[in-house]
C-alpha cells in the first residue's frame, strides 16, 4: 500500500499524462512555451512531449509572454488548441493584455463566429523557497475579467481530472497550478474523469464550522480540520477547485448547517478571491450566519524572500486559531 | 579607442510605379497588364473614399460613434488586400475600412457597429475576415499564430496584418515579428506609416531611418514601398505574400502614406499639424493619381466617373438606410442580448445575472 | 450663480490646473505619455502644459505603454516625479507588469534605499459611447497589489485635491479618472486644500441605508439618494475616493447606525471592489447588519459597444430597487 | 515582380585583441597600456569565478536557494563595468554577480539574499548599483528612464544596462531600446549573448543573424565584441559609455559569451545541450585567456596566483561566516519585518495586519 503510494504519480507526473493523452488523442492540441520542448519544462510538466509529438506541436516559445499568449490565440482561432505554459504566474503580467484584450473577448466580439479555445498554465504559489516573482497566487487578476474560466487543482487527481476538462472545455480556461503540492503528494489517478469545470467539491464533512480552501491551502485548511477535530470541532472543507466561474451553493448549503464560514488562500486579502467568496455566500445564506465571516489569507505584502515566506503563508495554526475564536464566537 | 560602434543607413527606396502625377516613374517598365488591376482599384478606392466621407457626416451629425477615417490611405490598403486569395485571412487595425470593402465586408455592418451595436461584427462562422482591432499593434500575434496555425494543419493559406508606423513601437510587434521569422510563419506585416500617430509624428516614435528596416532586426526581409501609388503597393506585397505561400515565411512591408484626415474623429488635428502639410499630400492623393493615369489611357472619361460615383452614393445609401431598419429592430428586441457569447454557455453566475437584468429592466431614466 | 457654476472647472480643468501648479512649483515633475505635450492629452486633461514647461518635462511618449510606465519608474527612482497617463485604462494591461514588479516592489525590494514615486493617471469608466476597450473598471487589478495607492476623485474638486495628493504622496500612486464625469460636472476648486489619501466621505447622511459607491456612479448613487428621500427613505451616502488602502472605518460606522450597506459601483461584479468593501465592513460591522450587504455593479461580461452601455451600467433605478428591498428585507 | 524584399546580412565581425590562446590576434596592436587593467580584470574575474564556485557548493549544500552562476561571463561583466564611474547606474539582470563584485557589492549581501533574507538587498540611500532583477528585460525601460532623468537634471552620469540574448525578444527590450534612442537617454545597452536562455539556443531565440543590428532597428549604434575578450570587451563599451557620457545617446554592445554552468541551480543542462560545447568554449575560458597573457609578459607567476587564491578564499570564508552571523541574529529577529518598507509609512490596513501577526505569531508548525 505505502509502497503503491510511492509510486503513485505526483502532480507533475499527473498533468504530463493528462497532456500525453489529449496530444495522442486530438491532434489539433500543440504546446507552447518558454522551454516547453527539449527541456520538458523547468518543472518537467510537459517532459517527453516534443520527443512524442514533435517541434512544430511543442513549440519551444522565444522569451516573450505577450507573444506566446497572442500566438496561441491566433493558434485557436485557426483550428489548433493550443496549450499555453506561463513559465511562471509571476510572468503571466505581460500577458495580461492579450489575456483582456483578445482571449476573454474574441467570441463575444465576433458573436460567436470565433472561438478562443486555449489554456494557459501557469505554476503560482508560495513556499518553494524560490526567488522573487515565483511565489505570488494573483488569480484574482484573472477571475475578475469576464470571458475566462480559472481553475485551480489542489491534488495530482484533480489536476489530472482539471487538466483534461480544461483542454475539453471551448472556451479559455486558465490553469493555476499550486507549485508547492507539484511533488509533494501523490495519489492514483487511474480511471479519474474529467472534471466538470464550475462546480466545488465537498472534501470533509463537518457540522460545526465550513472552511473553504483552494490550492496549495486546501491541505493547511484540512490538516486544521484534523488538528480541530481532535478538540471536538468538526467542520466541513470545500475545495472551490474552479475560481470563476465561481460555484457558491455548496458552500452556501454548507453555512446553512454550520454558520460559520472560513476562507483560507494565501492572495493577499484585499480585493483577492476571498472577499468575493464571502460575498456570494452573504448574498445567499446571509441569515444562517452566526458570525462575521472570517478569511486567513497571505498579507497586503508582496512574499518575503523565502527565508520568510512562511509568515507570509497562512500557517495551519492561525486556521486553527480563527476556527476556535468562531466557534466561541 | 573609437569606431567599434556602428549604424549603417538602410539603403532602401520606396518602390514606386507611377508618380504622383499618375506618370510612369521608369518608362521603360509596361504596366499594359496591370490596366484592368488599376481600372478596379480606382473603383474600389472611390467607393472607399465615398464611404468613408459618409461615416464622417454621419458621425457629425451624431448618428454614429467615433471612427478612424481612412482618407489617403486607400491605396496602401486596396494594393495590399487585393493579393489575397478568399481562404487567406485579413487581421486589420481598426484603420482598414478601405480593405474591409475590398474584401466584401458590408457596408452596412460597418455603419451598424459604428452606431454602437455589436452585431455588425457578427461574422460568419470561421469567417476570415477579422474585425477591427483596438488595442494598437495587438492583432500582430495573433496574426503569426493564425499562420503558423494554417500551416501546421498543411493549408497554404497566409494571414495578412496591417497596423501604423506608431504600433511599431509597441512590445506586441517585436514579439510578433520575432515569433513569425523564428518559428516560421506565413505572414505579411504590411505597415502603414501615414506619419502620424495622433499626434506624435514619425520622427517621435522611433529614430530609425525607415520603418522597413525594423523587420531587419528579426532576419525579416521588408521592403519600403510609395503607399499611395497602388499598383507599387500590390507588386511588393504580392512578393511578400508569394513568399509566404510558397515557402511559409514572414515579410514585412512598409507603405509610406499619409492620415489625411482626422486621427479619429474625436481629434483636431490643427492642434499639432499644419495645413501645409497636409496640401502637400492632397497633390499625392492614391485617388488622383491613378484617375489621371486611366484617363491619360482612355479607360475612363467624366461620364464612367459620374455614373461610378451615383452606383457608389447608391450603394451607400441603400447600406445606411439597411442600418437604420436593422437598428429599429435591435431597438426593439431585448438588450438581455448582452449576456450572449460570453461563453459557449452560459455560466450560471451569468444566468442568474441575466434573470436580475431582466427583472430589473434596463434603468430606461439612465439610457 | 449659475453663470458662475457655468464658468467652473470641469474635472479635466481640474486636474489640468492641479498639474500646472505642481510643476510650477517643482520643477523634478514630468508628465509622460502618449499625446500629453503638443496634443494636450486626448482629453486635454495635459493642454498647455508643454507650451509652458517644455519638452523634455512633458515626454511625448512612442506608443508602448510597458515602456512608459518602465521609463517612469527609472525617471521616479533618479531625482524625479513622473506624472504618467495611460491614454485609457483599457491599455494600462500592456504595463501591468512594470506596475507590478517593480513600481510597486522596489521600495519594499531595497529596503527603503530607492523609492518609485510617480502617480499614473488613467481614464476610465463607460457612459461615453467609445469604442472596445474605452469603457472598462478595472480598478481590481491595481487594488489587489501590495504597495499601490489606488485613488478615484469624482468631482472636479476632488480630481484637484487628489491629483495634488497622488503627486505629493511618497509612493506610486493611481489616480483612476472617471471620464463619463470629466466635463459633466463644475464646480468650484479655489482654496481645496490637497486630499488625504486612505480617507473614505461621507457625502450624504441619512440614517436608514448606507450607500457606498465612487466615481461616476457615486452621481447615480446620490440621484438614487433623493429619489428614495421623496419615499421617506433616508440613505448616508459614502464616497470611498481612495480604493486601496481602503478606509472602511466611516462606512462600518454607517452600517452600526443603519444597519444596511449598498456597494455600487460599475466594475464587474465577480471578484471586484464590492466584494472587498463587503467583506471589511463585515468584518467590523456584522452584528449591526439588519440584512445582507447587497452589491449593484456592472454586469460579468465586456462592456457593450455603446449602444447597449447603458444596460451594462448600474441605473438609478436599480439602484433604487435595490434599496426599497433592502428596507423592506 | 520579385526583388523588392531584402533581407541586407549585416557586416558586423565581433572586435578581439587577445585570441583564445592569450595572444594579441593584430600584432600591430599594442596593448601596453592595458597590462594594469588586465591585472586587475585577472584579479577581478578570479574572484568572481570562485565566488561563484562557493555559492554553487552552498547551494548544493542546501545552505542557500536557487541563483544563477556567471561562470564563464566573467570577462563581460568585468570589461563592461569597469568602464563605469562611481556615479553612474548599474543596472543588472539577475546574473551580474562578477559585475556586482568589481562594483563593490559585499559578498556577505550577495550571501544573505541568496540564502532567502531581504536584508541583503538593503542599500544605502541613492545607491547606484541596483539590486538584480528577476522578470527578464523589465530592467531596460528603468535603465532608460534613471539615464533620462540623469541628463535632465544636469548630470553627465551614465546607466549601463545588463542582459542576456533570451531578453532580446521581449517586448520590454523593444521599447526601452525605442525610448532611449528616440528619447536620447545615456544609456549603455549591454548584452551577453551567451548562446542560451535556460534550454532555448540562440538560434530558436531569434533569426537575425546577430543581436547587435537589432539596435539599428532604433537607430541605435551598436558593436558586437568577444565577451570572452576582457579588454575587447571593455574598448567597445568605453566607447559606448564615452557616447552616452558626452553626447547623451545610447547605444548596444553584444558581448559574444557562454554560459558553462547550470542556467540556474535548478537547471540540468545536460537536456539540451552537449557537453561538447561545453569543453569547446572551455578552451575559450576568459580567465585562461588573460591569465596566459600576463604570464607571457611575466605580470603573475605561480606564487602570486597562488597568494590570490588564497586571499580570495579567504574573504570568500570570511564574507560566508558573517553571512552565517547575520542570519543566526536575523532569526532571533521578529518575522513582523515582513511589514516594512511596503510603503514609506504602514497604512492603516497594514497596522492591523501586523498587529494581526504579532497576536497569532508566526505559525512554527509550517516554518
Ligand atoms: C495599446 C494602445 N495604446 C494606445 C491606444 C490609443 N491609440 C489609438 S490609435 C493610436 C495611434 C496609432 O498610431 P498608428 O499605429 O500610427 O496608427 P494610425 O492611427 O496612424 O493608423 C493610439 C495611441 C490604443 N488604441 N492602444
Ligand atoms: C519575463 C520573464 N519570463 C520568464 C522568466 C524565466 N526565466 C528566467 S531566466 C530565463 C532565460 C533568460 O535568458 P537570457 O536572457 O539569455 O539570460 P541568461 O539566463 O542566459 O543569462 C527565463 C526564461 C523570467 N525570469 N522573466
Ligand atoms: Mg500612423
Ligand atoms: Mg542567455
Amino acid at each position: 500500500m505505502a509502497e503503491k503510494k510511492d509510486r503513485a504519480p505526483t502532480m507533475v507526473d499527473a498533468i504530463n499524462r493528462a497532456l500525453h493523452e489529449a496530444m495522442d488523442s486530438d491532434e489539433t492540441i500543440v504546446v507552447i512555451g518558454e522551454d516547453v520542448g527539449t527541456n520538458g519544462g523547468v518543472f518537467r510538466v510537459t517532459a517527453g512531449l516534443k520527443e512524442q509529438f514533435g517541434k512544430d506541436r511543442v513549440i519551444d516559445a522565444p522569451l516573450a509572454e505577450s507573444g506566446i499568449i497572442g500566438f496561441s490565440i491566433g493558434m485557436a482561432m485557426n483550428g489548433l488548441k493550443p496549450v499555453a505554459e506561463m513559465q511562471f504566474s509571476g510572468f503571466s503580467y505581460y500577458a495580461l493584455a492579450q489575456i483582456e484584450n483578445h482571449a476573454a473577448r474574441m467570441r463575444w466580439r465576433t458573436r460567436g463566429a470565433h472561438s478562443v479555445p486555449m489554456v494557459i498554465r501557469m505554476p503560482y504559489g508560495a513556499g518553494v523557497r524560490a526567488l522573487e516573482h515565483h511565489s505570488e497566487s494573483r488569480e484574482a487578476f484573472f477571475a475578475h475579467i469576464p470571458g475566462l474560466k480559472i481553475v485551480i487543482p489542489a491534488t495530482p487527481a484533480r489536476a489530472y481530472a482539471l487538466t483534461h476538462a480544461a483542454i475539453r472545455d471551448p472556451d479559455p480556461v486558465i490553469v493555476m497550478e499550486p507549485k508547492a503540492v507539484y511533488r509533494t503528494i501523490r495519489e492514483d489517478i487511474d480511471g479519474i474523469e474529467p472534471a466538470e469545470i464550475g462546480v466545488s467539491r465537498t472534501v470533509r464533512e463537518g457540522g460545526d464550522l465550513t472552511i473553504v480552501s483552494y490550492g496549495a491551502m486546501l491541505h493547511r485548511a484540512l490538516e486544521a480540520a484534523e488538528s480541530l477535530a481532535a478538540d471536538g470541532i468538526d467542520t466541513d472543507v470545500i475545495d472551490v477547485e474552479t475560481i470563476s466561474p465561481l460555484d457558491a451553493a455548496p458552500i452556501a448549503a454548507s453555512v446553512e448547517k454550520t454558520g460559520r464560514l472560513l476562507i483560507v488562500n494565501e492572495a493577499p486579502p484585499s480585493f483577492g478571491p476571498a472577499g468575493e467568496i464571502a460575498m456570494r455566500v452573504m448574498e445567499e445564506s446571509f441569515y444562517s450566519l452566526h458570525c462575521p465571516i472570517r478569511r486567513i489569507c497571505g498579507w497586503d505584502i508582496h512574499v518575503p524572500f523565502f527565508a520568510r515566506e512562511q509568515a507570509y503563508l497562512p500557517s495551519v495554526d492561525r486556521i486553527v486559531r480563527a476556527a476556535r475564536d468562531m466557534i466561541t464566537d | 579607442m573609437t569606431g567599434h560602434l556602428e549604424y549603417p543607413e538602410p539603403s532602401t527606396k520606396p518602390h514606386r510605379v507611377l508618380d504622383a502625377n499618375g506618370n510612369l516613374v521608369d518608362d521603360q517598365t509596361s504596366i499594359d497588364d496591370d490596366v484592368g488591376f488599376l481600372e478596379e482599384a480606382f473603383k474600389a478606392m472611390l467607393r472607399a473614399r465615398r464611404f468613408d466621407e459618409r461615416l464622417l457626416k454621419l458621425q457629425r451629425q451624431g448618428a454614429i460613434g467615433t471612427f478612424a477615417p481612412i482618407k489617403g490611405q486607400e491605396a496602401a490598403q486596396v494594393g495590399a488586400a487585393s493579393t489575397l486569395r478568399d481562404d487567406d485571412w485579413f487581421v486589420p487595425s481598426f484603420r482598414e475600412k478601405a480593405a474591409m470593402l475590398l474584401l466584401g465586408v458590408e457596408m452596412a455592418d460597418i455603419f451598424l457597429t459604428a452606431a454602437g451595436w455589436n452585431e455588425g461584427l457578427a461574422g460568419k462562422k470561421g469567417d476570415r475576415r477579422l474585425p477591427e482591432t483596438v488595442p494598437v499593434s495587438s492583432q500582430l500575434p495573433i496574426a503569426a499564430g493564425i499562420a503558423y496555425a494554417a500551416r501546421l494543419r498543411g493549408e497554404d493559406t497566409v494571414a495578412m496584418v496591417f497596423f501604423g508606423d506608431g504600433a511599431t513601437s509597441s512590445g506586441d510587434f517585436h514579439e510578433a515579428m520575432n515569433f513569425a521569422s523564428v518559428l516560421k510563419a506565413p505572414v505579411v506585416f504590411v505597415c502603414q506609416n501615414n506619419g502620424w500617430a495622433i499626434s506624435t509624428p514619425r520622427s517621435a516614435q522611433t529614430a530609425s531611418s525607415t520603418i522597413a528596416q525594423k523587420a531587419h532586426a528579426y532576419g525579416m526581409p521588408s521592403a519600403q514601398v510609395d503607399g499611395n501609388d497602388v499598383l507599387a503597393v500590390r507588386q511588393v506585397v504580392e512578393e511578400a505574400v508569394e513568399r509566404a505561400r510558397t515557402k511559409g515565411l514572414p515579410s514585412m512591408v512598409e507603405a509610406l502614406t499619409y492620415r489625411m484626415e482626422v486621427h479619429t474623429t474625436a481629434d483636431d488635428p490643427s492642434r499639432y499639424r499644419d495645413d501645409d502639410e497636409i496640401e502637400a499630400w492632397r497633390a499625392r492623393d492614391p485617388i488622383t493619381r491613378v484617375e489621371t493615369f486611366l484617363r491619360s489611357r482612355s479607360q475612363i472619361d467624366d461620364a464612367m466617373v459620374e455614373v461610378l460615383e451615383e452606383q457608389i452614393q447608391d450603394e451607400i445609401d441603400r447600406a445606411w438606410a439597411a442600418t437604420k431598419t436593422r437598428i429599429a429592430e435591435l431597438e426593439e428586441q431585448s438588450d438581455e442580448v448582452i449576456f450572449d457569447h460570453i461563453f459557449e454557455d452560459l455560466t450560471p453566475p451569468l444566468k442568474r445575472q441575466r434573470k436580475d437584468f431582466l427583472k430589473t429592466g434596463r434603468g430606461a431614466n439612465d439610457g
